[in-house]
């Protein structure tokens, strides 16, 4: 009982506190206290939820029927559960970064931001928690539109149009093939509940449910598996905090989340086994992976290398559903939190480096690392744990999806992760380098003075640093809950 | 004017003849041919012959196009009248046979009740017509009613065409 | 006894409140008569829908005459339905309209505003609910000469060549129909619908039948605006007044689908409409074609009722659709996207009444900024809007979600590709007002535009509340659609 | 020979397509509401002509009783003259809107029409408000 009462107060909590936002936006201070203490309500409330998932239970609730087999329910499980606690974690985390940030960078629109900011949280917690694939698809949507005022937050052109692309191939997959796919399942099936095991083996023929698969995958296009990629780097037009936040952890995790979510409760692993066209989809994601990184090696501007690297990374995780193995889902549920916490905090850095000396091409980050110590050793840890080198908690979920890729007989895919480590060594650690072993252009640069970016967003990727090592040393939790998806307690 | 004396003269004794033949129509009408729409028609020619003749200013005088309006109105209000005084009798909207002491009886007075409301709201639409039109473009530009008047007319044709 | 009487009240009272109208002059007194009977109206027509659910169809015979021979109103639960939705429209739209006419409207013709709108509404109603065919058209012809007049009352003299097109084309389709319930009548003998449908099959395969299904459905598809006879509608759609605007977008090609349903299914019946002549396909086709041909040129508009205009010409097409299906499921899209698209329709044109109420023009780049200047006309707006994409929550996705699914229920596979496909070309004409409206700057040194009056946006909320409420409560629409429609089919019921 | 004994359905193509063509070829919106009538007036007698009972005489009672007498049917006279009613109100209709097009246009000619408001759009586009 009270499980339920804490998932719709997760769901509420961040919308009171648009309320308070909005109510207190001529007071910049109490406003962000009011986000700040928020995002802490909403982490306690997620947290709260932990102890009976672990048990075994599985809080649920449901709102409301739409029509017959068609209902707003919400139910927590573990995968669920991992990507609420990193996105309401990282949400205080992200509202302290983007105070500092969103005022030392002189942002207008600041009430608006921090409104819309909360609104797309309270969505990804739908997200996290929906009990179906309806009431999923819905707080999608939620998030897509939600998110769009943040991106286009600058009112440029660029930002508009920026703006436009990621509105656009959001959008437009999701209905043009979610939404297919999802009124097909519930046509065939009778129902969108998620069920362990999967409900649809034995319902459909071959090709439907290989038609389906193909629907779900490419129709969920916050996971920006090619060709579906475009609107990532668009979005870099955001404020930073919102590519933080946004593009490296609710959102795009959000699409992933779907995909694995699906992969487990729709189709079921038996039957995604058994389809011919996730080998496709598996050579696919292979494919995005390796060709992301080699465009992210090409891109001078830091925000956009990040953002290649992500689509790069989620392909990772859409490899690791389509592995179809229990190992393959639980890699895939631990590189969520991985990579979350290795890229926010990459994004952390770049903002930083943007406040303090305004600049956002790696070529002009030659000797920042005098400048800017703390950022640019923060930034080396969250690349070395994107990286999956150790002692960061990267390594866990690379390990497992490699393990998975072995486990399925997929040889080759464990060439493409080992390829694509190389890779990222090649488009993260330059700018590493740049900073700390190359001098600084005297003549454009001046003298190197230590001017770190505001202490409040210091500190916040420092925490998101530190983080990354934690979880390399205390992986048991994440781990625990995240075999849990596979392997439900009795 | 003065000088289409010959025609002047013609319609002063046609006039009445019109209009009384306009009432022959109306009233015989639930005996032979005839009713409320060709009597209103006649009516309605009557003052529009007057209107050519004698000018429409003096045309208005005799029928002010607010008393127009009125008559309209009245005319609708008369036929759904006896739909309701026929509901309230207790039988079905515009079941005359209801509407006096014995059936016959109440479809004669049924008929000739709304058969003169459709004959009066014809009637006057007709002028309005003329008026509207005529009166334009002689500076009485405010008054382009014209728009809304004609769709009076059919709203009482419908049911009762059908009972002619 | 009133309760007996319901089927006539329901067409005599606006009827008989028009002249009464004409006779008070003074322009509140009308709208304050207009808005009560709107009302008293509204109040009848739920009292009919509550006793056809419960206790099925019933008849009226007018004048007491006997059906066939007399004129017979008839009311199940598909009229009883499109008679709520057209009386509830009017009910809602009046309080509206006050503000709105004063704003719009020469003082001297106020009156006579009111005065066409009861005969229109009187017109609407009585096509609705009439068993009679010639009947069907006496009405039409009221409801579509008090509907050119209230068109041509618009500010812009396009409203005038607007109406007269309308009066041209619309005149054509009635006369159509007319023409094919002649010749319906010289091959029957019989006028009342039920009657109809008992005798047409003896004489199906005769040409005088052939040809009156063929005028008739061309009339019909004239009326109701589907592509590519729609040409008509943007334009009286974008100059007539606000209030018009509204309530025929609602209304009127909604009743004209009415009379499709009925004779189609009812009259003439399924094995001859759909076996005999091969209307599915071509209606299918007509559908499809119209969907994505009036949502691409919706996009291109600056004017937004425009845009709405040709966005009501692609729902119709999705209306068809549903038509074109020949199945319970389909049909019962089809009928619940005429209450679910009257209900969006009908809250976006308020919203642009209210916009153009305060700044005098609906067209996109005067609407620069105005998210800020009139947030609560907006967000109805946006929330409407949603609904005409088809988001979950609101009544456009229900509808949606049926049709798709009747769709798929045939294995018409590409054809749902299609719709959703469509309505990605929803999501691009509702962003382009909602980026304008929102993420555009307005001029800031622009006369102080303020928020639509209360009288305004009450009903604006009435309407956008309905799309969300619906969106979620689906029993009442989607129950009685779904008799409906298994009614026509002749299922059941 | 046949197909002329029904030389009056003849008659009413004959108007209703000449009516028609009116309506569309022409562009002068008077002639437009003339061919318009002329198409109303077609449809009017292909219902007189369905009523039309042969031998048959006006249905009056004569003196007398009427045994033995035929009747034309008198239905299609009766649904004409509604549909008479509103052809009239059409007309009336739309000759109103033509003297306002008149008015605001200064021409009844479709395609000048269509220049003028091809023109104000194009003056909108660029600049011009909205009246």
């Amino acid at each position: 009982m009270t499980g339920s009462i804490a998932i719709i107060a997760a769901l509420l909590v961040p919308l009171i506190g648009v309320l308070g936002i909005v109510g207190a936006r001529h007071k910049p201070n109490l406003r962000e206290t009011v986000t700040l203490v928020t995002a802490t309500c909403l982490f306690i409330l997620v947290a709260s939820l932990l102890t009976p998932v672990l048990s075994g239970a599985r809080p649920s609730v449901t709102l409301l029927e739409v029509l017959p087999g068609l209902s707003i329910a919400f139910e927590v499980e573990p995968l669920g559960l991992i990507f609420a606690l990193v996105a309401s974690l990282l949400w205080i985390v992200t509202s302290v970064y983007a105070i500092g940030y969103m005022r030392g960078h002189h942002e207008k629109n600041q009430t608006r931001f921090y409104a819309y900011f909360a609104v797309a949280l309270s969505s990804t917690m739908g997200i996290a928690f929906a009990g179906n694939m309806f009431t999923l698809f819905i707080f999608y949507e939620v998030l897509t539109l939600s998110t769009y005022p943040l991106v286009t937050h600058s009112g440029t052109a660029a930002a508009k149009k920026g703006g436009r692309t990621y509105f656009g191939i959001l959008i437009g997959t999701s209905i043009a093939f979610q939404l297919l796919a999802v009124i097909i399942t519930y046509v065939t099936v009778g129902t969108l509940d998620f069920t362990q095991g999967g409900i649809l083996a034995g319902k459909a023929s071959d090709v439907v449910i290989g038609l389906l698969l193909l629907l779900y995958v490419f129709g969920v296009g916050k996971a920006a598996l090619m060709p579906f990629h475009r609107w990532l780097p668009a979005a870099m037009v955001a404020p930073t905090p919102v590519s933080a936040l946004l593009h490296a952890v609710a959102v795009v995790k959000a699409g992933v989340f779907t995909i694995l979510k699906v992969s487990v409760y729709i189709f079921g692993l038996d039957l995604l086994a058994d389809i011919g066209v996730r080998d496709f989809l598996m050579w696919l994601a292979a494919a995005s992976i390796l060709i992301a990184s080699v465009i992210a090696i090409r891109q001078d501007n830091l925000k956009r290398r990040l953002a290649y690297s992500t689509i790069s990374q989620l392909a990772y995780i859409v490899l690791g559903a389509m592995l179809a193995t229990e190992a393959g889902i639980v890699g895939g549920a631990m590189h969520i939190t991985m990579h979350a916490f290795g890229k926010i905090t990459l994004f952390f850095c770049a903002g930083a480096i943007l406040v303090a000396t305004h600049k956002t091409e790696i070529s002009d980050m030659k000797g920042l690392g005098r400048v800017m110590p703390i950022t640019m050793t923060a930034y080396t840890i969250g690349a070395l744990s994107i990286i999956g080198a150790p002692p960061m908690g990267g390594l866990w979920s690379k390990w497992m999806l490699g393990m998975a890729a072995l486990e399925a007989g997929e040889v080759a895919m464990i060439g493409v992760l080992m390829l694509s480590s190389l890779l990222s060594i090649g488009y993260l650690l330059p700018v590493s380098i740049q900073a700390f072993f190359n001098t600084p252009d005297p003549q454009k640069d001046g003298k190197p003075v230590f001017k770190e970016a505001p202490a409040l967003s210091v500190a916040a990727l420092s925490f998101t640093a530190l983080g990354c090592i934690a979880l390399f040393l205390f992986p048991d939790p994440l781990l625990h809950l995240a075999n849990l998806i596979v392997a439900p307690v009795n | 004017m003065r000088h289409h004396l010959v025609l002047r003269v013609v319609a002063k004794l046609l006039i009445p003849l019109i209009m009384l033949f306009a009432l022959y129509v109306q009233f015989h009408g639930d005996y032979g041919p005839g009713g409320g729409f060709q009597a209103g028609v006649i009516f309605g020619a009557a003052f529009i012959l007057y209107a050519l003749i004698f000018g429409l200013d003096n045309a208005q005088k005799v029928v002010p196009s607010g008393y127009l309006m009125a008559l309209v109105s009245a005319g609708l209000l008369l036929y759904a009248g006896v739909g309701f005084a026929a509901m309230f009798k207790g039988g079905n909207f515009l079941d005359y046979g209801v509407l006096a002491g014995d059936f016959i009886a109440g479809q004669h007075l049924g008929i000739l009740l709304v058969e003169l409301g459709v004959g009066i709201t014809v009637c006057a639409v007709m002028i309005v017509i003329f008026f509207a039109f005529a009166g334009r473009g002689n500076g009485d530009e405010e008054d382009d009613d014209i728009a809304t008047s004609p769709d009076l007319s059919p709203d009482s044709s419908p049911n009762s065409a059908r009972e002619v | 006894m009133i309760a007996a009487h319901l089927p006539a009240l329901q067409i005599a009272v606006p009827l008989i409140a028009a002249p009464i109208c004409l006779l008070l002059r003074r322009e509140n007194l009308s709208w304050a008569w207009a808005t009560f009977i709107s009302w008293v109206v509204f109040a009848l027509a739920w009292v009919m829908l509550e006793k056809t659910l419960t206790g099925g169809a019933f008849n009226y015979e007018l004048g007491g005459w006997e059906a066939p021979y007399g004129i017979e109103y008839r009311v199940d639960a598909l009229n009883a339905f499109i008679l709520l939705i057209v009386a509830a429209i009017g009910a809602v739209v009046m309080p509206y309209a006050r503000a709105s006419v004063a704003r719009e409207i020469p003082e001297h013709k106020r009156g006579l505003f009111y005065t066409a709108y009861l005969l229109c509404l009187t017109g609407l109603l009585g096509i609705t609910i009439t068993g009679d065919a010639f009947n069907v058209f006496v009405f039409l012809e009221i409801s579509s000469l008090s509907s050119y007049a209230l068109i041509a009352l618009g500010r812009d003299p396009k409203a005038l060549t607007a109406a007269f097109q309308y009066l041209i084309m619309g005149t054509i389709g009635a006369t159509f129909i007319l023409i094919g319930i002649g010749l319906m009548y010289q091959m029957t003998g019989t006028l009342n619908m039920a009657d109809l449908a008992k005798r047409l099959p003896a004489v199906e395969d005769t040409r005088p039948v052939l040809a009156a299904f063929a005028f008739f459905i061309v009339g019909v598809c004239l009326k109701l605006a589907l592509f590519p006879l729609h040409l008509w509608l943007p334009n009286a759609y974008a100059y007539a007044p606000s209030v018009v605007t509204a309530f025929l977008a609602a209304t009127a090609t909604k009743v004209s689908i009415y009379v499709l349903y009925r004779f189609v299914f009812t009259i003439f019946g399924q094995s001859f409409s759909f076996d005999v002549i091969p209307l599915e396909s071509i209606l299918l086709v007509l559908s499809l074609a119209g969907i994505f041909a009036a949502s691409i040129v919706a996009i291109f508009q600056t004017n937004v009722k425009r845009l709405l205009a040709y966005s009501s010409v692609a729902q119709i097409g999705y209306i068809m659709l549903g038509v074109a299906l020949v199945s319970v499921a389909g049909l019962t899209a089809s009928i619940l996207h005429i209450f679910n698209h009257a209900i969006m329709k009908g809250a976006l044109f308020l919203c642009m009444g209210a916009v153009y109420y305060q700044i005098g023009s609906v067209k996109i780049e005067d609407m620069n900024g105005i998210g800020k200047k009139m947030p609560f006309t907006m967000f109805a707006f946006v929330i409407a809007g949603l609904g005409l994409i088809g988001v979950p929550l609101t009544v456009g996705f229900i509808s949606k979600w049926y049709l798709i699914t009747a769709v798929l229920e045939k294995g018409w596979w590409p054809v749902a590709v299609l719709i959703l496909l469509s309505s990605l070309l929803a999501v691009i004409y509702i962003w382009r007002v909602v980026e304008a409206a929102y993420f555009k700057a307005g001029d800031s040194d622009d006369v102080v535009v303020k928020e639509a009056p209360v009288s305004m946006l009450i009903p604006i909320y009435v309407l956008t509340g309905a799309s969300v409420y619906f969106g979620i409560e689906t029993s009442l629409p989607l129950g009685t659609a779904a008799e409906a429609a298994k009614q026509l089919m002749g299922i059941g019921g | 020979m046949a197909w002329l004994g029904h030389f009056n359905y003849w008659i009413f193509v004959f108007l209703m397509m000449a009516g028609f063509y009116t309506v569309i070829a022409r562009g002068n919106l008077i002639k437009k509401i003339v061919g318009l009538n002329i198409f109303q007036t077609s449809v009017f007698l292909l219902y007189i002509t369905m009523g039309k009972v042969s031998g048959g005489t006006a249905p009056i009672v004569p003196e007398g009783g009427s045994e033995g007498v035929v009747y034309s049917n008198p239905i299609p006279h009766v649904l004409i003259l509604t549909a008479i009613v509103v052809g009239v109100a059409t007309t009336a209709l739309g000759l109103a809107l033509i003297v306002r097009i008149h008015e605001a246009y200064d021409t009844i000619e479709e395609d000048e029409i269509q220049d003028i408001e091809e023109n104000a759009n194009t003056l909108e586009n660029s600049g011009g408000q909205a009246s």
